[in-house]
């Protein structure tokens, strides 16, 4: 985890994934008038997963707005909000339900800056959910991020740590563009030290988890915490492996990327995402590209299975990368070497 | 039922339905639902499920109205709708611990289920997600020239989502033989429906032209008949209905949600038990139309206690899914 | 005009408006198109554009109803309405050419046009597509506690997006200033709305407590009353309105589209424009009235003949964009 | 192009793409009574470019619907009809719109054969469009396809000539999954030799336009052309492209493509999709994970710009991938050499 810039931010808390979420609007909703959020059981419930439990008691109805069903029609009200004066955060309660607001979305939010010549904006934050594992079956676990990472105007953030998830939503809230926020649902409970004083982390910086000379491992959300336990086995096995989380999908912070391969002369990508057509084969690609003169083996990238996510929990546990399948891919990768070992 | 074979000639149901028998459909949907909840407590049930307990009656009361060749497609809430038209609960019950028996071999889990032998299509996890299908069937069994209808269940959350009145105004103008059937229990998940639904729900389905009827969803017969006259004007080729069915759940949005003094109070849920409830309704009307004797329907409900054991326990003994199983029914 | 900035108490427009502002206005949309036309058959304009001859009644109608702080949103037939709320035709001009003059530097084209200065949020090329952000306008001007209202103009085609019917619900729940101005010209593309929409359009407005209004679309006057009595009850917190426009296009969905007998007549399109054009007609009651005399408005028109020559003839000179324009304004 | 397997087929006559493709749905719905087209303006009008046109005249309107303007309820019928018993069309008019029938297509289309154990099935063919350089603007001009491809359940088919386009529709109609067929509106008026007889080309099987020896160019619909037409004018200079068509992108028949890169030891791949998480990502990673002990240089990628498509013509031409910047591009990765020329 980078440290902390300032000396002030050396006071730290252990706050969970949720909690610093909460922080960080509940900040911004103090700091600015303008911001405010908006969606489906987000006031008294907190949302299913009780995310923003607080914040309506804290702000008010006017404030934190409980709507209807109606997932194309508020995502566009957070539009229009945002293109006339207001920071709206929009919740879409699961991230399998954006499909229902991607003409919102991609077609309005995204475009209109670019179409109007850059005289409206849309400082609009969305908030939304993936991952699976939680036996929530094929529409409730899904990890769309790559939709909303190949149209170009939106920015998109996938948090892996409380630290970087209060950092990175207080710079989504206060960005200009449309921004997409995708909470991994099965993260919430996971703890970490986050500053007590105030601060932001830019979007499009990638974050090296921990460093390492053999194998990079490029994993985003929640699948960083797998390429860190894995790493932590595989150095008792003498591979030393570099866990670089990109942490915004767009922007995307090739340099870093590429660079840790270049060191490492391996990679294996990580993301939760369907394997095929996912946010993988981006990442992949342009290490693929970046690095290849340094490359010692191909990129591999691991991803959920190209299936529906499956009900049964002995089927839904084979679709998703763990630390099992990933420590496999990375010691076939090495061939069982440690770069010091080849030199 | 196939859908190739043109179902035979399907007149309106005539005569009396046997009331006794939709009185055991409610029953064993009760039943049903307390082991499910049963189930998830003891932490042999992956996941959650969202119990329909209290809002049996408009279950069977639609699907009392309906032919096995008639399709439902159902919701989150869909556990009564399936059995009412005609499910095995030991298949279910399978299904909602994901094993190799279930409905749909364990990949679907509880909001799911389908069941094509008995014409449903599915409970769908989308709020709204299925009135699509429900209306495409509709328009499927006009194409073929059947007497068929198709019911579409929803709750009163999806009266926000847009694509209700987008398949509303096709089946009104191309009067399809759909039936959409609104269960309105007050909530969408942990909000009250009078918070985010403006004017009178009836209104929105007359808008479209469609003949639009308020039920009350805890007597059995009246949901009954209101769906046979719908799906008798349905068959006969003039077109959609819509039954607005006031009904109640008495658990909670889903099994987990135990707490929920925050959005509504233990009286009202009270007063709906015990002044309200659909089972306890007919069972007063049968004894009362002299239809059933009380020992009898103690027997049956002990009867049913004991069918439900043995179903779930089935269902726990049952075998997972074989894991190649995982990415096999990918593509057809 | 600024957001944050709140706007001074504006009460319902008082005393008439200027009846020749207002026909003038009506006859630069008509010359302004008769140019885009001209532009597309020399082959100088990119693409199609959308024609919105012969519905100049209601842009000119509603806008003269509304402050220059007032929010509008458009259609993929917007050139009216952004000349109504505003806009230089110069400035157009240049946008529908793809020159850096243009309201968005050559990036929108006709279907894009936005023009915050004057409180339009754009056309929009998906049908539909500007009702969220209409509503989501009112909401802002809510939360700001400004009296600003926003107009979501749509076309009869968008009463078969759902999305309508769920911003009118949440317009109506929470009281929004917002005017919903559904300009019914018979047709969408190439199919004749009875064909696609079931019941009547008011219904379905006032089946969300929204007060719902049919208007002589060709009457700039009954337009302007209408939407001025929407206006103040906006302002003054009372919600939304819905107000249904009759109206017609004299020429084809777009610029192409000129072989049109498969859809609909000659006649019928002859009809419309010697019987109820709005200008001929707001023109011969102006003259009644004694607020104009012929001579007069034949030399208006010469005037804004001569400006709107002007006009293109700037934006055909005007240089295109830099090349490196293509990748600015992604992000803000 | 494939030859034509049979004797019969090799009677050809030339076609438009869009006389194929309503050859092909033409000839199906007389095949089976089950096939119906449903959409907006698909009836009289033949929808905007006219490629339907005839069909309501020979089939009526009771299979030839015209629909509101709704795609997501006309879609989802779709998938309703197709579950009982049809075979529905469903036309999109421009892929644009997409975005408001996603969750009809990925989350009920692409999932019910799966959810329901393979008991229920959804034969549904959605035909949609793709393609910039119409002067149409951001939204109707954008290549949406790399959204359908990473759904586990949806097949996807990019035809690029009116051959193609036949036997792909056919076959896409016949085929028991949900089908999503994108038609480069550019490319309606293209034409192509077509066989009288009938015939069908099954899903997943890749095509080589052109063989060569010195680079692969993997291009998908209309970016064929584009990769034709370079190859040719390469092949003055020295460089043998090879021009391999995926055809689908789901299936994707990853063999043919890593072969040829693994002969020609370079490869371009070129999509008109945005490059960023676009298809051409997922090629990309697949040929350069395959073929990776191959290659001589790094795979490269061309796509639209990560902009959304302006209006004016001198910049939207600057947008997408064209002969000169495929040249450019090729001519930079065979260092001016062909593979002889090193050998
Ligand atoms: C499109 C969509 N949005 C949100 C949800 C989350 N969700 C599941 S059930 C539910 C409430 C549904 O309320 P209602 O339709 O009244 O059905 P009930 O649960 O009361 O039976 C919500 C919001 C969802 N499943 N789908
Ligand atoms: C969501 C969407 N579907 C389809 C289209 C294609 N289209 C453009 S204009 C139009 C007809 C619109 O009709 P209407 O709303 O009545 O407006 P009018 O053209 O009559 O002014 C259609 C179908 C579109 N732009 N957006
Ligand atoms: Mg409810
Ligand atoms: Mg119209």
């Amino acid at each position: 985890m980078s440290l902390p810039e300032t000396e002030v931010e050396a006071v730290t808390e252990e706050l969970t994934m949720a909690q610093a979420i909460r922080q960080a609007i509940a900040e911004e909703m103090r700091r600015d008038e303008s911001v405010f959020v908006i969606g489906e059981d987000v006031a008294e419930a907190g949302t299913p997963f009780k995310v923003l439990s607080g914040l309506v008691e804290e702000f008010g109805t006017a404030r934190v707005l409980d709507t209807p069903i109606s997932e194309p029609g508020f995502t566009g009200m957070g539009v229009g909000a945002a293109m006339t004066g207001r920071r709206p955060v929009v919740d879409i309660m699961f991230g399998d339900f954006l499909g229902l607001a991607m003409d919102q979305i991609a077609n309005q939010a995204a475009k209109v800056h670019y179409m109007s010549g850059g005289k409206l904006s849309v400082p609009l934050t969305i908030r939304t959910t993936m991952g699976a594992t939680r036996r929530s079956a094929a529409q409730h676990s899904q990890s769309l991020h790559a939709w909303v990472s190949h149209i170009p105007g939106l920015k998109v953030v996938l948090p892996s740590t409380p630290y970087d998830a209060k950092g990175l939503m207080k710079s989504a809230i206060r960005d200009n563009s449309p921004v997409v926020f995708f909470e991994d649902k099965m993260n919430y409970q996971q703890r970490g030290q986050v500053p007590v004083a105030e601060y932001t982390l830019p979007l499009g910086v990638a974050d090296i988890k921990r460093p390492g000379r053999d194998v990079s491992l490029i994993a985003t959300s929640s699948m960083v915490l797998v390429a860190l336990e894995v790493a932590q086995v595989l150095a008792d096995e003498g591979i030393e492996c570099e866990v670089v989380d990109p942490r915004t999908t767009v922007p995307l912070d090739r340099e870093t990327l590429i660079e840790s391969v270049r060191r490492t002369s391996r990679a294996v990508v990580v993301d939760e995402g369907h394997r095929s057509y996912g946010v993988g084969a981006e990442l992949a690609a342009v290490v693929a590209e970046g690095a290849f003169y340094f490359l010692d083996a191909p990129v591999r990238r691991l991803g959920a299975m190209d299936v529906p996510i499956p009900f049964s929990p002995v089927l839904e546990d084979l679709t998703v990368p763990t630390a099992e399948t990933l420590a496999e891919t990375v010691r076939e990768l090495c061939g069982g070497k440690t770069r010091e070992g080849r030199a | 039922m196939t859908d190739t074979q043109a179902a035979v000639s399907t007149p309106a149901l005539e005569g009396s339905p046997d009331w006794l028998r939709a009185y055991r459909l409610m029953l064993s949907i009760r039943l049903f639902e307390d082991r499910v909840n049963d189930l998830y407590q003891r932490k042999i049930m992956p996941g959650l499920a969202h119990l329909s307990s209290g809002e049996e009656g408009v279950a069977v009361g639609v699907c009392t109205a309906l032919h096995d060749d008639d399709y439902i497609t159902s919701t989150h809430r869909g556990h009564g709708h399936c059995l009412a038209k005609g499910a095995e609960p030991k298949l279910m019950f399978a299904e909602l611990l994901g094993k190799a028996a279930g409905y749909c071999g364990g990949k679907g889990g509880s909001m799911h289920i389908a069941d094509q032998q008995r014409g449903n299509l599915g409970a769908n996890a989308i709020v709204g997600g299925s009135l699509g299908i429900a209306t495409g069937a509709g328009l499927s069994i006009k194409q073929r020239g059947t007497t068929q209808v198709a019911v579409s269940f929803i709750g009163d959350g999806a009266l926000g989502q847009g694509v209700l009145y987008e398949v509303m105004n096709m089946a009104s103008l191309w009067q399809l033989p759909v039936i959409y059937v609104c269960e309105n229990n007050l909530y969408g998940e942990y909000t009250l429906g009078s918070e985010t639904i403006a004017g009178q729900p009836l209104d929105r389905a007359a808008a479209f032209a469609i003949p639009a009827l308020e039920v009350d969803g805890q007597d059995v017969r009246a949901v009954y008949r209101a769906t046979a006259e719908a799906v008798a004007r349905a068959r006969r080729g003039e077109g959609p209905s819509f039954l607005l069915c006031s009904t109640y759940r008495y658990f909670g949005h889903h099994v987990g949600d135990v707490d929920r003094g925050y959005y509504r109070s233990r009286d009202e849920e009270q007063l709906w038990r015990t002044q309200r409830d659909p089972i306890t309704l007919a069972r007063v009307w049968l004894e009362a139309e002299g239809l059933a004797d009380s020992a009898g329907l103690e027997e049956l409900a002990d009867q049913l206690g004991r069918e439900l054991e043995a179903a779930a326990e089935f269902a726990i003994a049952a075998p997972f899914p074989e894991l190649d199983q995982v990415a096999t029914d990918v593509f057809a």
